[in-house]
């Protein structure tokens, strides 16, 4: 499956990118799990979401929890707590 | 009900979008706005201006989605919200949210809800710039707690 | 901090009103505003106008005692309060309130607080002109309540 | 003592004037008093005060109870609740 990944604020800066198309192994079936997964790709990923427990995740531009199926996603973005307003 | 939704980087006239929430009707008994301006200083220091960063498509969904929830939960007549992004000066807006009812409650409920949706929810985020480089502004969490008032009482209800 | 208390029986320009608060100002991170209109109906019944009849020199003061007593309560940078009396037709403005503060909270705290003040405790009285003659409105024992909140704040703190 | 009273809105139709000096007699001590005594003085203030609960008092331009005393005030306000806002 090919998803298409963005990273915004201090995120993309620690990644290095703004987005990726990434092919997403079988076996990675939630967001938790590509969160773990993506970590294992690099040093810039491993600093991104050394504490995935602050980094927010939507699926096709929708708040989801680490629990949440990737499914038939077709775009995953990444970011820090939101401060607009 | 009129809604108006718009994300730009330009400027606004605050004013200008107030006074568009009555023209003309004589429905309206309450106008309540709030404009949230860009400050010279963060946190006692100053600063240059605000960058914001902004994620085309869902902060314009977000922020539709929160504007229906408002409408259902409140008799409103007109509502508007402007957010805009990229590089801001001390001074200028940041974000405007105006609510029309025939009633003051409403009016004012509207417009709090919708602020407090935005800050914990509407995916923006702000860059400080300074003399010396930029930092990104850390959430705070009473924004996460302003915005879960509006979840209990939906659950009290 | 600046403030501005006005009553008069020519309309205003609540926009400008609004403008004049952050005006030429870095400081102010929020300003909230509450215009209060003429409606074209009173309980879905047309009216012609309506009257304000006010109490000159107690309503004045009424005004400038909470205005000071929202300013102790909140880091407020300015607050506008404007309310007319005499003959006002639909559409038109009847009050305004505008408060400016680092932090949304303070301003919408400080516009409610002077809002329901305002209703419950300024000696104004509107008369409802309609076709078949005028009937003066009947205070709302809602109004009541919304303005005891703030006592018992007071008394929690 | 002279007392300068005024009257609002319905009150103020009710009684038929907007206000008057009063030589108020010497039992008259507190504001409830004085809208027994001033109740005494004909039709058209019986008609204004006949419920005296929903008549507010104003002495001296601040918000009174019945109980306060009218002391050496010169000026007392009897008016409707107030509707402005």
């Amino acid at each position: 499956m090919t998803l298409k990944v963005r990273y915004f604020a201090w995120v993309r800066e620690r990644v290095g990118k703004a987005e990726e198309d990434v092919a997403v192994p079988a076996d990675v079936k939630t967001v938790g799990d590509l969160v773990q997964w993506l970590s294992t790709r690099g040093e810039e990923y491993a600093h991104a979401f050394e504490n995935p427990k602050v980094v927010r995740a939507a699926l096709d531009k929708m708040h989801v929890q680490p629990e949440a199926a990737l499914g038939s996603a077709k775009e995953i973005a990444f970011f820090p707590p939101m401060t607009g307003g | 009900m009129i809604s108006t939704v718009r994300l730009q980087s330009e400027p606004f006239d605050a004013a200008a979008e107030s006074a568009r929430l009555t023209q003309g009707r004589a429905d309206a008994g309450a106008l309540v706005t709030f404009t949230g301006l860009c400050r010279g200083d963060e946190a006692g220091v100053p600063i240059n201006a605000l960058t914001l960063e902004h994620y085309p498509g869902m902060a314009e969904a977000e922020i539709e989605r929160h504007v229906a929830e408002a409408k259902a939960r409140w008799p409103l007549l007109g509502v508007t919200v402007i957010h805009r992004y990229g590089r801001i000066t001390p001074g200028e807006p940041i974000v405007f949210v105006g609510t029309v009812s025939s009633h003051r409650d409403a009016a004012f409920a509207a417009a709090e809800f919708l602020m407090d949706y935005l800050k914990a929810r509407a995916p923006f985020w702000k860059q400080v710039e300074r003399r010396d480089g930029s930092t990104w502004v850390e959430a705070k969490s009473a924004d996460d707690r302003a915005a879960a008032r509006w979840h209990k009482r939906t659950a009290a209800e």
